[in-house]
């Protein structure tokens, strides 16, 4: 047993994945080189797409990997060493002792508040917890994309596209 | 006749709306001549009338439906006209003296850059009043008293551009409005324990024994449980009686306003800042007699309550010794006569008060005569001189040989010497109140009758008697002004004899539906008792004014702090500023204090707390994200908190 | 394996999450920090999916918008920062103050 | 003439339109566009004055719309909001007030010059929604207009206003604002409460707009008050909202210092409509949901209602004796006037009903006199100072003579209709409550106290003003001034000119509060 649950491979994998994802948070919030960060992030991501294929997901694990741990991550890496290169006072030390600690204290109790409302729910759960989707989730989820959410989809292309096209022109340089 | 009698006001309303459109193009003569054809046209109506009356008795009312606010009679107001015979004789003095009045001042006014004005003042005067007296209900009454009221206030201010008539135009309308007040209160109370405005039905069928059958408020009764104790006084325990004289006594408080009756008389000799002609007609002849008139009308509400009845006589008893001995001392002409005005009415009222209905209405007609008989002589002196001061006149015999003649007459009507009319009229009321057993009342009267001699007659030596002080070559103002002043003169002389004790014509003629109050019998002592006092009083005249330069001087320095009184008239109009006029002003002073500084104070305050607040507050906004969204967390904090706490969730 | 875990590991992450985007001075990594509070979201969306009494797949949709838009966020978030970064030379959130009082 | 009341409200609302794409250049063709627009209304207004049915106690020229369904909107009933209009023998009178009383403002705003075409908008929409207030059937229509005047004269104010128009607009927003918000709540509660008691008593009684019982149609819910009435306790509650939403509106005692700041700071013209026809608003909503839809809360604080009008009275008269400036002495005097209705509405007889509307007719002609009397006189010597004035009959005679009517007229001189309300007003009034009125009656003696008082020292007494020589009343000037004085005068020789209309109503409203 393992905190109260059977061992299984699953089991043990949640809780690789769970240490993995919060010691890279812990780390990308302390670290201070950017190249480390990064590695964090991709860490994070990472993680968090394991733990979606744990739960059946593939999905969208394989969605994370690619958009998140790829693609943000060296978005990300790429702004923080173009802003990076140019103040170096950057490295100041980050909020002093009050301010931190006193944020730390306030997610503390919010995290703890909802820690203890998961754990005194009884939450329903599915008989066929293990394997619930019969299908493949690709074939279901093209299924709700393209009948139930064919509208939302569609405005979420929309949006998209109308952020790329907003970010291309607030990022541009001015013309002098 | 009767049938025309809507006619009789009709006429100078048709005059005033026709001055009214044509403005200032009509000529004078040509709007003087209208409204003196008008004017005289319905005199010739009113004689028919009259004649009508005394032969086929009082008509029934003619009215038509006015304002419907209700269901059956009593929701319905009408108006209209009746003619009884007290109508009658009204419309009668009315029209007559007008039309004298109106023939006047065609000269008095002539000049006047506002001519025709002044006739269309006049003209909706005549139809107020006309209108007043043919009223067969309280409320058209009412209506055509305040109209009365209005005019009156108009023609004083007519010379608007002097500060003293626009003040004493606007004192008359405010004193007499608070008489007004009262009459109001009591036709609106009679009308919701009778459910009637009309006088007819308002005081029962004949059979009523006291003819006044007012039952004790029943309608006032009205689920009074229901309100605050506090706010509602319960007319339900009232006997009928107390009722009966609280409504009469409202009413009798408009009549003191019109009349000019202590303590409201303070009005009448400052509306002596109007024209002449306008003292004569309304502030003498016609308007101020409206309240005598009223309590004549509302005769059965007073003889049902001796407290109302006995106030009233009380309250003319007085009015009449105070005017007087206050007359015998000022030195405006006018004043004089305005005061001898406010003690005659104070005389009807009397009359009207210890029940001598009949007395008092001749009183009335026959004051109506002689007092527009001085007033009109004391315009054509002042026409004459262009003053009004007493002491800037005399001799003036030579110079207005009808004027002195006229005003002679007149003054010996007032005096009461016999045969001239003022005498059977006065001697007619003190030997009511002799009888009726009022001696208190008899003796102030008396007393009265003696300044009454006094003051006329000093006006009279100080005015036509001795050499003329001033420097101008007085003359008399043309057959527009004379003949007038014959008319009234020889009425003044000879309008006794409509009600000697011995033919009560007058008497008859008001009674014919049967007797009214009280008649007194001839009393041929008290006959000879006021003759004497009239003498008397002339006699105290002759010898201070007359006999020897600067007695009246000696006299009024012996008389000391008497004669002051007399002279600044007891103090009243200090005495009221005093104690009403500054204190509302005050009032109203500090009221707008409040208003301004304490309860728009505070919602100012509201807002500058809202303001400085709003300011204090900006400060927090620092534009730190972060900041904001840490003092979020905490909010979150907190509402996830108190929702576990109260066991919203677990 | 129960929801529970899932769910408290997104709430671990959340935490974390929230902290830095609270606590840190350069705008990127809030940015960073929002990403992981949005993942932690996702967690909990899939996990709901997998484990709730009759399992479908809307909460997976629900996350693959989740992650589009943010994705989107963070193009429009990085074009500002960078926009800003040129105006102000600096990456400080504590430069962001132009909307104060 | 069906749809009269729809034409009286679609006119304004089409000329404004209309205005607002003419060039603001064009200044004449934009001032006889608004004329038009206000007039053809009156005239429309007028006609279907003369056509009404004396009898009938329903509303009358019905006409209705509907706009939205909101479905399960309490208890698995729908709300149906729509348009409606419709007039009873209180709201006629009211409407013809609005359309003589608009059609004179606009000839008065002639002497606008500045933003003359936003002016002209404005003074429509202000129109229009007085207008679709008074005529309304509905409570959400009647919301709605009320809501539209309130931001019309809002504009009205802080544009063409005096020197603190600023102060004074924001005043007038805050105070009829809260008062607005007050009425929305009173009237939401009026009409669920009446859907749950018509559903709750639908088992007894047959209501005649089942099976939906939520309604927000007024004549509906009147006949609905017929058949069943509300639990006393939420009568009660509910009058209180109103009441107080009243008592802001149509600014009484304490509630009140919005009033004279707004009319010192306004314009003539706009002052006429605020006076004339805005300050009716609140003891019309006071007549109609007060009196007709809650009796049992009007009886119970009927006394309440006789204690606050007696004391705004007192108070209105007494500030305006102390008033230095005509436009707050008219304010004042409004006040008072509007005191003596509430002690008439407490008195809960026939007959105060009927005064209140003669009053508030009366009242909206003779204030909307008084300031354009004022306000042509101030033209001329570019001041409202009553101290300042004096001896104007000299150089002015025609303006100081219809100043002179006004005063007397609001001082309540027969002949004329203020005589006539305040007489029916106190025949209802010492009928419930004697000792208050016999206090109320104070009032008559102090306004003719303060309107002499300044009428002596504005038109009469030696001449005071630097400009003495000015030209008296134009012929534009003429218009309103006649027209204003014949039906003052019309009113109080002939009543039942404005009775016959009134009567009904008034006899079926106070039959349902036992009065």
């Amino acid at each position: 047993m393992l905190f109260g649950f059977p061992i299984t491979g699953e089991t043990v994998a949640y809780f690789v994945l769970a240490l993995i994802i919060i010691t890279s948070g812990v780390f990308l919030m302390t670290l201070r080189n950017v190249m480390h960060m990064a590695l964090a992030l991709g860490g994070v991501f990472l993680g968090v797409a394991g733990i979606f294929i744990i739960l059946g997901a593939d999905f969208v694990g394989i969605v994370q990997v690619m958009i998140y741990a790829g693609a943000i991550t060296i978005l990300m890496v790429f702004s923080l060493m173009l802003t990076h290169s140019r103040r170096k006072t950057d490295e100041e030390p980050e909020a002093g002792g009050l301010r931190g600690t006193v944020t730390f204290i306030g997610v503390a109790v919010v995290v703890g508040a909802i820690l203890l409302v998961v754990r005194k729910t009884s939450w329903p759960v599915s008989p066929t917890a293990l394997q619930p989707f019969h299908q493949s989730t690709v074939l279901l989820i093209a299924d709700a994309l393209f009948h139930t959410y064919t509208i939302q989809f569609e405005l979420v292309s929309a949006l998209l596209t109308t952020a790329l096209v907003g970010a291309v022109i607030i990022a541009r340089k001015e013309e002098q | 006749m009767i049938g025309l009698t809507w006619l009789v006001p009709v006429l100078p309303l048709a005059a005033y709306i026709i001055l009214l459109a044509s403005g200032r193009r009509m000529g004078e003569a040509v709007a003087a001549g209208i409204s003196v054809t008008a004017v005289f046209v319905s005199f010739l109506l009113s004689i028919g009338i009259v004649g009508d009356v005394a032969a086929h008795g009082p008509a029934a009312p003619t009215v038509y439906p006015w304002l419907q606010f209700g269901s059956g009679s009593a929701g319905t107001i009408t108006v209209g006209y009746q003619v009884t015979s007290l109508n009658a004789l009204m419309l009668l003095v009315v029209s007559l003296v007008s039309m004298l009045v109106f023939l006047f001042s065609r000269s008095y006014m002539r000049g006047d850059d506002r001519f025709s004005r002044f006739y269309q003042y006049l003209n909706l005067f005549v139809f107020s009043m006309l209108g007043l007296v043919v009223s067969p209900n309280l409320l058209q009454f009412y209506i055509f008293w305040e109209l009365v009221g209005v005019c009156s206030y108009l023609l004083v201010g007519f010379w608007y551009f002097k500060p003293e008539a626009a003040a004493a135009a606007k004192k008359a309308f405010i004193v007499t409005r608070i008489g007004d007040v009262g009459l109001f209160i009591g036709i609106i109370l009679l009308y919701l324990s009778r459910g009637t405005f009309d006088f007819n039905t308002l005081f029962g069928a004949a059979s009523a024994p006291s003819g006044m059958m007012i039952h004790a408020a029943a309608p006032l009764a009205y689920a009074g449980a229901k309100f605050f104790s506090l706010w509602y006084i319960p007319f339900a325990g009232w006997h009928a009686g107390a009722f009966v004289t609280l409504v009469a006594l409202l009413v009798f408080i408009g009549a003191i306003g019109k009349s000019a009756q202590f303590p409201l008389h303070v009005w009448l000799p400052d509306a002596m800042e109007g024209p002449t002609p306008v003292s004569a007609l309304i502030h003498a002849a016609t308007m101020v007699a409206a309240g005598v008139y009223l309590v004549a009308r509302m005769f059965p509400l007073f003889e049902a309550s001796a407290t109302a009845s006995e106030t009233v006589a009380v309250i003319g008893g007085f009015t009449a010794i105070l005017a007087a001995s206050i007359g015998l001392t000022q030195r405006d002409i006018k004043r004089v006569i305005a005061y001898s005005t406010v003690s005659q009415l104070g005389y009807m009222m009397l009359a009207m008060g210890v029940g001598a209905y009949v007395s008092g209405m001749f009183h009335l007609v026959t004051h109506a005569f002689f007092k527009a008989l001085l007033f009109l002589a004391a315009g054509s002196v002042i026409h004459a001189l262009d003053t009004q001061d007493l002491f800037e006149m005399g001799g003036l015999r030579k110079y207005l040989p009808v004027t002195h003649a006229t005003f002679l007459a007149g003054a010996l009507a007032l005096s009461g010497i016999p045969p001239f009319a003022g005498f059977w009229s006065k001697d007619d009321i003190l030997t009511a109140a002799f009888t009726s057993g009022h001696y208190v009342l008899y003796a102030m009267g008396l007393i009265a009758a003696f300044f009454t001699a006094a003051y006329i007659f000093r006006v009279y030596f100080l005015t036509f008697s001795g050499v003329y002080k001033g420097d101008r070559h007085p003359h008399e103002g043309g057959p527009a002004m004379t003949i007038p002043l014959i008319a009234l003169g020889v009425l003044a002389t000879i309008g006794g004899f409509i009600n000697t004790p011995f033919a009560p014509i007058l008497g008859n003629f008001l009674q014919d539906q049967g007797p009214i109050g009280f008649n007194p019998p001839a009393n041929w002592a008290l006959m000879a008792v006021s003759a004497l006092v009239g003498l008397g009083g002339i006699w105290l005249a002759y010898t201070l004014y007359r006999t020897e330069e600067g007695r009246a001087e000696r006299f009024a320095q012996r008389a000391g702090g008497l004669y002051t009184l007399s002279f600044n008239k007891f103090y009243v109009d200090e005495l009221y500023s005093l104690i009403i006029v500054l204190p509302v002003m005050k009032i109203a002073g500090i009221f707008q204090f409040l208003d301004r500084w304490i309860i728009d104070g505070i919602v100012r305050l509201a807002g500058e707390i809202g303001y400085t607040g709003g300011v204090g507050v900006k400060y927090s906004s620092t534009g730190q994200v972060q900041t904001y969204g840490l003092v979020t967390v905490f909010g979150l904090a907190v509402m996830v908190l108190i929702v576990i706490g109260i066991g919203g969730v677990i | 394996m129960a929801l529970q875990p899932f769910l408290a590991l997104g709430a671990i992450l959340f935490g974390i999450g929230l902290y830095g985007a609270l606590t840190k001075r350069n705008l990127i990594i809030v940015l960073i920090s929002v990403e992981m509070m949005l993942n932690a979201a996702n967690i909990n969306l899939v996990a709901f999916s997998h484990f709730a009494v009759t399992p479908n797949v809307d909460g997976q949709v629900y996350a693959l918008f989740n992650i589009a838009i943010a994705a989107a966020e963070v193009a429009v978030g990085l074009a500002i920062l960078l926009s800003f970064f040129r105006i102000r030379n600096s990456s400080d959130v504590r430069d962001v103050n132009l909307m104060k009082w | 003439m069906a749809d009269v009341l729809l034409l009286l409200i679609l006119i304004p609302a089409l000329t404004a339109l209309l205005i607002m794409a003419l060039s603001p250049k064009a200044e004449g063709m934009i001032r006889a566009i608004g004329l038009l627009g206000s007039l053809v209304p009156t005239a429309f207004a007028i006609a279907a004055y003369a056509a009404f049915h004396h009898g009938a106690t329903a509303l009358q020229y019905p006409f209705s719309v509907r706009w939205l369904a909101v479905a399960n909107a309490f208890n698995m009933l729908t709300l149906h909001i729509q348009f409606a209009f419709g007039v009873d023998g209180i709201s006629m009178p009211l409407v013809v007030l609005v359309g003589i009383v608009s059609t004179l403002s606009f000839l008065r705003s002639f002497t606008v010059t500045e933003r003359v075409k936003s002016h002209y908008v404005w003074m429509l929409f202000l129109t229009m929604g007085l207008y679709g207030v008074f005529a309304a059937s509905d409570l959400f229509t009647f919301f709605f207009f009320l809501e539209s005047t309130l931001v019309s004269s809002y504009f009205l104010i802080s544009i063409w206003g005096g020197e603190r128009r600023h102060y004074a607009a924001t005043k007038f927003l805050i105070y009829r604002g809260v008062a607005s918000v007050v009425l929305l709540a009173g009237l939401i509660g009026l009409a669920y409460s009446f859907a749950a008691q018509a559903q709750t008593a639908s088992a007894s009684v047959v209501l005649p707009n089942a099976p939906n019982f939520l309604t927000l149609s007024i004549p509906q819910l009147i006949a609905e008050v017929q058949l069943i009435q509300l639990p006393a306790a939420a009568q009660n509650v509910l009058f209180l909202v109103f009441l107080l939403a009243v008592l802001i509106e149509e600014a009484f005692v304490p509630f009140h210092t919005w009033l004279p700041d707004t009319h010192e700071n306004s314009d003539t013209g706009t002052n006429m409509m605020i006076g004339g026809a805005l300050m009716k608003i609140g003891l019309y909503v006071l007549l109609r949901f007060g009196a007709e839809l809650l009796p049992l809360g009007l009886q119970h604080y009927a006394t309440l209602l006789a204690v606050l009008g007696v004391i705004s009275i007192l108070y209105g008269a007494l500030v305006a004796i102390a008033s230095r400036d005509w436009r707050r002495l008219i304010a004042f005097s409004s006040i008072s006037h509007m005191g003596l209705v509430l002690l008439a509405i407490g008195s809960m007889q026939a007959i105060g009903i009927q005064g209140a509307v003669f009053m508030l007719v009366s009242s909206g002609l003779l204030t909307a006199l008084l300031f354009f009397t004022v306000g042509a006189q101030a033209d001329r010597t570019r001041t409202f100072t009553i101290g300042d004035l004096g001896g104007l009959s000299k150089s002015l005679p025609v303006i100081s003579g219809v100043m002179l009517v006004a005063a007397l007229g609001s001082v309540g001189l027969p002949g004329m209709s203020g005589f006539i309300s305040e007489f029916s007003l106190f025949v209802g009034g010492f009928t419930t409550f004697p000792a208050l009125s016999a206090v109320g009656t104070l009032g008559m003696i102090l306004a003719a106290l303060y309107l002499l008082y300044a009428m002596q020292r504005t038109t009469f007494g030696p001449v005071q003003t630097l400009v003495t020589e000015m030209p008296d009343a134009s012929a534009v000037e003429y218009v309103p001034m006649v027209v204003l004085v014949f039906l003052v005068v019309l009113i109080g020789v002939y009543p039942d000119v404005l009775g016959n209309v009134v009567h009904g109503t008034a006899q079926a409203i106070a039959a349902r509060i036992g009065g």
